[in-house]
């Protein structure tokens, strides 16, 4: 079969056909990915939350209230186990990471004892600062189960109880520094509120 | 007359300096700084840089004779300078295997990659270095302070360096941190921590001495890089007294002065010219001082070199030499 | 303040070709020279910054309220696309010596992924269009700064002999390596 | 054309990454482990599979004067598909790969075997090459992944064996260029006794 | 004394050696048959003009030079022109050459043989100047440059000093410092000549500090001579290159290209000058020339003043036969000395000195990677870069070597001499200059 002439129309057509045709199919798969990304995003989150609660039978996302801080956002997220409060998780955050923002899942008990912190996001150094995965090393696996109000949210070097990643300082901080973002806006009162 | 001459083109006469006498030089500029990190830093400092030169000579041997397939020339002695420079950027406390990987990194990807000597447009010793810093921070990064000759069981702290950036990190003044940092004449006679043959100023200073009078180096590089330095971070001191530390602080602390001496000069990776010379030196001494204060690592030394060895051809290509005759006609 | 931070990040911290590996293919491509390097510098800084300019404008006028950001991929490639074509002739017509200068790498432009690339990222970052215009730009400058580096000691090299196994490519690839090596010093730096 | 001579050509003497040095970035930036070039080698595959065939399918109908137009929308679609897939099915990989698989689009191997190969030739032997070109790629990539991974952490495709760590710099950006220099140079070798 | 001048940049200073410096002129005598080439200048070879079978007297005109630059050759010995025929000089290539079998020492009557000093100068300028060109003088500071044609300031320019180069800044070589000291008075009338010639009222003697002897003889000899003077200078090689010389007496730089003149200089060396003054006030040709036989294992290194013609082995029995371990025989001084391959060949009007090498040292070593020391580069009075144009030589990028501009390289051999790595700089930069000149002359053509 010859090839077709380069006439204006015939390009017209050729191109306007293929876009359509392929604007048509993409349309089509996105409509089809829609829900499956929706829910793949959804459950990373309740990963997270069930990775760092205790127990709780309802759905803290329907629950979840914000609170603006520090020029960006925290999110709450209060566990119950038939209508008691067994938890809250926060998310939070902190600028001070060696690749900037690092997102961290802390779960607190009702009396502010830490259950349970997951990394959600960071940009550390691949085996430096990317250890506070806890699936990594056992860094973060330190805080479960402390008080803030007697372990001092901050690493050693600078007078606190958290023992630093080794030659990741910097890092060991910022997750601090979120940690106490979380705990110090953190208001158990208002647990069962809403 | 039936013997046969010798005929070649002129000059018929050479010189007393050959490449093997030039780097047995540095090696021996070295000394005083060696010693100087064996009575600082124990025996450990006699034996690493031993064994460094050994590694560094063994792969150059063999990459030569079975990668590169040519006859080696370790005869040369370069590779000899490469593995004590190497040798003498690291801590005292490197375990051997992290060195052997050093070395053949500096040789074998540094050097030997690129053709050999003469050839390697970043200094090996410094492509070593900095690829075990980055590939090893927690081991290259404890550094053991100086005890005194002989003593058992180095206790490791921070350099004055490092205290400076981590106490900067903590806002603090560095007025209130001058009672933690050395003092001036400890760090000029090497009382500090910090790589083996870093510490010593006045014996790296002596050995500067030495590479001028046997005019092995000239003295634009070293003597640019440091009146950079001094002048850039003395500026921002008199400007800022609150977060900048002291020139003379800049100048005796870290690597500055091995780096500035010996390194800097590598005459492979270093511009051709006297003028170029110059600007390579003001490039690392900015760099150097804008990494010191600003950056992620508390010294800056090695990375402004590498940096500034980058920039070497094209320093060659546009500062030339003054050319004779190139002036228009005068009188 | 916040501008001279990008440009410092763009150009040296997060170098584009040295730290985040995108136009690589043009670094190893044309920077054997160094007179090509620094066309192809002029070109890249031209086109990406009006195409990052163009793509902002589409991303948050067209693709947003429509909601089809998933055509973000398609759409974009097209305005490059075309965004080369058109500044290929309006330069040719406008001013021939600048199509002179850099006509022969406008076509390599388009299929290069630094400036999709920076288009894309300029929305994941969320900048606004004046932050856009310095970030492409500095981005350019920065992938100039590699790619005249290179380029010049790749010129140097000729004159050495380097190992059979490692002309070429390899040994570009190891003063690459060498010179992301370097720039790690810049870390933290913003 | 010998079909299977057609299909190995892109593993090894034609092989996009060694020996043609194309698609670069996403070689260097995705190889951070041996799963993550999988990864990448394989969603560029697909991408490079379709877009050969569908290209083939239509070479007659297409003008040659909006070929190159064309040939991008049907790449871009099919790359906005895998976009799409891994993110409902493997989002933490898509998250890794981040800007590399928006950014097949503009990968030369794609565009130039739709060009160079697939306008010229049937469905069939489009189709075969577009594998071919594909799979060599991917094992570029997870042979460079592998070699990061194991020198860079120690593991193997998430497997460790060693303590502790390997040697960082594989895993950050100079070891990207440190191993695939070295990689290049001993697969030149290796092709060219083959040869 | 003067405070030392020297030229700005570059230089070496390799060990002096003047063996011979305490050695009076001796004349020695030649017998036998010599070998007269017809070119010992550059430029244009000169005609023969005598016959096979011709009895010649010494002074008598041998060949005749053809056009401007080019110079006449006459009969130093007397005899009986055996031949003319092609015979090996120092340049290792045969060149034809007038073969005389000596005959006793019959002069041409015109010559005045005497030894009184002729002071007054009664010839006009271009008196001057079509006596020196009849009498085939040429530079003998080493590049025989026809001298006549130098004393010719093209239209347009003008010389306002005259630099005499007693510098003699290679090693070993003593015959200027000899001539200096021996010969001064008629140096010195000579200098009035050159003066007179090119209209000039300033003239320097330039000499390097380690003769001091000559600057204090030659300082009270010109005591009274009035826009003469005596300029010492820094011992540093190459302070007699001709460029180097103007640069530190006038502190003027001859433009990359040009000559002398373009700076109102002309340089003279002492031997020239010598020549000048015994063919206008003599009417003697030059027909003999000072030549230093030396070397670490010579028995009697000596200064000699022999015929042209004479051959070098002669020379060399005349101070003390050829030394067991002879490795290199060099024409001229170590640094831009010609190494010859056979001694049968004869002194020319540029040979100014015969160097024994030892075997030991008469080798070159191994050439060794360039380490980029920068030394070759800081050396190279003219500001080039030696290791980038061998580079460029071995890599045959001609081009960039004519940009960074290889035809400045005055070939003074500072690079080779220098270089820790044993790299044969020079010779590469030669082959560039060779290529180089090719290019432009090719370009030229095709200009035309
Ligand atoms: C390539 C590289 C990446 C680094 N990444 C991190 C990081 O992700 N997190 C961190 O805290 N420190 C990181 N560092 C180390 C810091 O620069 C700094 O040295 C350290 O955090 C402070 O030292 P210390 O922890 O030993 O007290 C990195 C260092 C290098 C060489
Ligand atoms: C082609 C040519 C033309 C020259 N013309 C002049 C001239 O007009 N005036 C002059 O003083 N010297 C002239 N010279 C002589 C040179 O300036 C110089 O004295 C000669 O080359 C020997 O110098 P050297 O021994 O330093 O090489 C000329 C030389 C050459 C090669
Ligand atoms: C490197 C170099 C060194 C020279 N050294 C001397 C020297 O020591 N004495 C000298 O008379 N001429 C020396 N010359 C030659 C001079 O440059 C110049 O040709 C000469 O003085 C001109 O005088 P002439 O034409 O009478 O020979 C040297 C030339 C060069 C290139
Ligand atoms: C003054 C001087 C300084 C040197 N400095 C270094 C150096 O810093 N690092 C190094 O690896 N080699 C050094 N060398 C040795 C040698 O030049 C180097 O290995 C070459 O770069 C190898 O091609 C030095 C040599 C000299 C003469
Ligand atoms: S055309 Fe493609 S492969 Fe070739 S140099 Fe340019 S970007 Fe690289
Ligand atoms: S698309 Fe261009 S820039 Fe990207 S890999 Fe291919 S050749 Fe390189
Ligand atoms: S380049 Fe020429 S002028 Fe320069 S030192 Fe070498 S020989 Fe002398
Ligand atoms: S002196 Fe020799 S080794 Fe030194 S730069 Fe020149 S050529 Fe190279
Ligand atoms: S430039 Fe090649 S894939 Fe990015």
């Amino acid at each position: 079969m010859a090839k077709k002439e380069s006439t204006f129309l015939n390009m017209f057509l050729a191109l306007t056909l293929v876009t359509l045709v392929s604007s048509a199919i993409l349309g089509y798969v996105y409509e089809l990915t829609k829900e499956p990304i929706a829910k793949a995003k959804a459950e990373r989150q309740n990963a997270a939350l069930r990775n760092v609660l205790p127990e709780y039978n309802n759905d803290p996302v329907k629950e979840m209230y914000k609170k603006a801080v520090d020029g960006d956002t925290l999110y709450f997220f209060p566990a119950r186990k038939d209508s008691a409060l067994v938890g809250i998780a926060v998310e939070t955050f902190s600028p001070k990471g060696f690749g900037g923002m690092i997102r961290l899942m802390v779960g607190f008990l009702p009396d502010g004892t830490i259950n349970k912190i997951a990394v959600l996001e960071h940009n550390e150094t691949p085996g430096l600062g990317d250890k506070m995965e806890a699936s990594k090393s056992d860094f973060s696996l330190q805080f479960d189960g402390k008080n803030p109000k007697t372990f001092k949210l901050s690493v050693k070097k600078d007078g606190g109880d958290v023992d630093a990643i080794t030659a990741s300082t910097i890092s060991s901080r910022a997750f601090c520094d979120a940690v106490e973002r979380a705990y110090k806006n953190l208001d158990l009162t208002k647990g069962g509120a809403q | 007359m039936d013997k046969l001459l010798t005929v070649s083109m002129s000059p018929h006469a050479h010189g007393r300096d050959t490449t093997p006498k030039l780097m047995l030089g540095v090696v021996i500029a070295l000394l005083p700084a060696w010693a100087a990190s064996v009575w600082f830093f124990g025996w450990g400092a006699l034996y690493v840089p031993v064994l460094s030169v050994l590694f560094s000579v063994i792969f150059e041997y063999l990459i030569a004779k079975y990668l590169l397939k040519k006859e080696p020339s370790i005869r040369d002695g370069s590779a000899v300078v490469t593995g004590l420079l190497l040798a003498f950027t690291l801590p005292v406390n490197i375990p051997v295997w992290i060195l052997a990987i050093g070395t053949l990194v500096a040789i074998g990807v540094g050097k030997m990659s690129f053709g050999g000597l003469g050839t390697n447009p970043f200094n090996p010793a410094l492509v070593g270095r900095v690829f075990l810093f980055i590939s090893f921070p927690v081991q290259m990064t404890s550094w053991p302070l100086p005890k005194g000759f002989a003593t058992a069981d180095a206790v490791t702290g921070a350099t004055p360096l490092g205290l400076l950036k981590e106490g900067m990190r903590q806002g603090e003044h560095v007025a209130n941190m001058v009672r933690e940092l050395p003092t001036n004449y400890d760090m000029f006679m090497g009382h500090m921590g910090g790589s083996m043959g870093e510490v010593a100023a006045v014996a790296l200073l002596l050995g500067f001495l030495y590479l001028l009078w046997r005019r092995i180096i000239t003295w634009h590089i070293p003597v640019t890089i440091l009146t950079t330095v001094f002048l850039f971070s003395g500026l921002m001191w008199l400007i800022n007294p609150a977060d900048n530390a002291s020139p003379v602080f800049h100048l005796l602390s870290g690597g500055l002065m091995l780096g500035a001496i010996f390194m800097a000069t590598d005459y492979v990776t270093s511009p051709m010219t006297p003028q170029g010379m110059v600007w390579y030196g003001v490039g690392i001494g900015l760099l150097t001082v804008i990494i010191r204060r600003w950056g992620a690592y508390p010294e800056g030394v090695q990375f402004a070199i590498l940096i500034m060895n980058a920039f070497v051809p094209l320093i060659n290509m546009y500062v030339k030499p003054k050319r004779f005759g190139e002036v228009k006609k005068n009188g | 303040m916040e501008y001279f931070v990008i440009l410092i990040s763009a150009i040296f911290v997060n170098n584009i070709v040295l730290a985040k590996f995108l136009g690589i293919c043009p670094f190893m491509g044309v920077s054997s020279r160094l007179e090509t390097s620094v066309g192809m510098t002029g070109a890249v800084a031209f086109v990406m910054v009006l195409a990052t300019i163009a793509t902002y404008l589409i991303q948050y006028y067209v693709l947003v309220p429509l909601g089809i950001d998933f055509m973000q991929t398609i759409t974009f490639i097209l305005v490059i696309a075309a965004l080369v074509q058109l500044v290929e002739i309006i330069l040719k017509k406008v001013s021939p010596d600048l199509y002179q200068a850099l006509g022969i790498f406008l076509p390599l432009i388009t299929t290069n992924c630094a400036v999709l690339g920076v288009a894309i990222l300029t929305i994941q970052d969320k900048y606004n269009l004046p932050e856009a215009v310095v970030f492409s730009f500095a981005t350019a400058i920065g992938f100039g700064l590699a790619l005249v580096l290179l380029s010049s000691i790749r010129e140097s090299l000729d004159l050495v002999p380097v190992p059979k196994g490692m002309k070429g490519i390899p040994i570009a690839f190891v003063v690459a390596g060498i010179l992301s090596m370097a720039f790690m010093g810049f870390a933290g730096l913003v | 054309m010998n079909q299977w001579k057609n299909f190995s050509k892109g593993l090894i003497v034609e092989n996009a990454v060694f020996v043609q040095v194309l698609g670069m970035c996403p070689t260097l930036g995705t190889t951070t482990s041996a799963y993550n070039g999988l990864g990448m080698g394989l969603a560029t595959t697909f991408v490079l599979l379709m877009s050969n065939i569908v290209v083939s399918m239509v070479r007659n109908f297409i003008p040659d004067k909006v070929r190159i137009p064309a040939f991008i929308v049907i790449i871009a679609s099919f790359v906005t598909v895998v976009q799409l897939t891994m993110q409902a099915y493997v989002p933490a990989l898509y998250k890794e790969l981040g800007l590399f698989i928006p950014l097949i689009v503009v990968n030369c191997l794609v565009l130039g075997r739709a060009e160079a190969f697939a306008s010229k030739n049937n469905v069939w032997a489009a189709a075969i090459d577009g594998l071919g070109m594909g799979l060599g790629f991917t094992l570029a990539l997870f042979m460079l992944g592998s070699v990061r991974e194991i020198l860079g952490a120690g593991s193997w495709l998430g497997f460790k064996f060693i303590k502790g760590d390997g040697m960082l710099l594989f895993v950050l950006a100079p070891g990207a260029f440190l191993a695939l220099a070295y990689l290049i140079s001993i697969m030149n070798k290796v092709s060219k006794k083959k040869a | 004394m003067q405070k030392l001048k020297t030229f700005p940049k570059g230089g070496v200073h390799p060990p002096e050696h003047k063996l011979s410096a305490g050695s009076p002129i001796e004349t020695l005598p030649v017998s036998g048959r010599v070998a007269i080439p017809v070119v010992q200048h550059l430029g244009a070879p000169a005609e023969p003009v005598v016959q096979r079978g011709e009895e010649v007297k010494v002074g008598q005109l041998l060949a005749k030079g053809t056009g401007f630059v080019s110079a006449n050759v006459h009969a130093p010995v007397s005899g009986k022109v055996f031949r003319i025929d092609k015979k090996f000089d120092a340049s290792g290539y045969k060149r034809t050459s007038v073969i005389i079998d000596i005959n006793g020492d019959d002069w041409d009557p015109e010559i005045d043989r005497s030894t009184t000093l002729r002071k007054e100068i009664t010839a006009s300028r271009e008196e001057i100047i079509e006596k020196v060109q009849a009498a085939g003088i040429v530079g003998m500071g080493g590049a025989t440059f026809p001298t006549h044609v130098k004393l010719n300031v093209p239209r347009g320019k003008k010389a306002d000093i005259l630099i005499i180069n007693g510098v003699e800044c290679e090693p070993f070589l003593t015959a200027d410092h000899r001539l200096m000291l021996e010969r001064g008075e008629e140096l010195v009338v000579g200098i009035r000549i050159l003066m007179k010639a090119l209209a000039v009222t300033t003239a320097v003697i330039g000499i390097e500090n380690n003769k001091p002897d000559a600057i204090d003889h030659l300082t009270k000899l010109t005591a009274d001579e009035p826009g003469i003077t005596v300029q010492p200078l820094k011992v540093k090689y190459p302070q007699g290159g001709e460029k180097q010389l103007i640069k530190a007496i006038t502190g003027r730089e001859v433009p990359s290209g040009g000559l002398p003149v373009d700076v109102g200089a002309v340089v003279h060396n002492v031997g020239t000058t010598l020549a000048a003054y015994e063919a206008v006030q003599k009417n003697k040709p030059l027909i003999e020339r000072i030549v230093t036989v030396t070397g670490k294992s010579v028995a009697k290194p000596s200064n000699f003043l022999v015929r042209i013609g004479t051959p070098i082995s002669a020379l060399i029995d005349a101070a003390g036969g050829l030394p067991e371990d002879t490795g290199k025989v060099v024409l001229g001084g170590p640094m831009m000395g010609k190494a010859v391959s056979k001694l049968d060949i004869p002194v020319t009007k540029g040979t100014s000195g015969v160097l024994i090498i030892p075997d030991n040292e008469a080798h070159r070593a191994p050439v060794e990677p360039c380490i980029r020391c920068a030394k070759c580069v800081s050396v190279c009075p003219m500001g080039l870069e030696p290791y980038l144009l061998m580079d460029l030589g071995v890599y045959e990028k001609f081009e960039r070597a004519q940009n960074e501009r290889v035809m400045d390289c005055i070939e003074c051999g500072s690079c080779s001499y220098i270089c820790p790595a044993d790299r044969p700089l020079l010779d590469y930069i030669r082959l560039d200059k060779l290529r180089v000149g090719e290019m432009i002359r090719k370009a030229r053509q095709a200009a035309k």
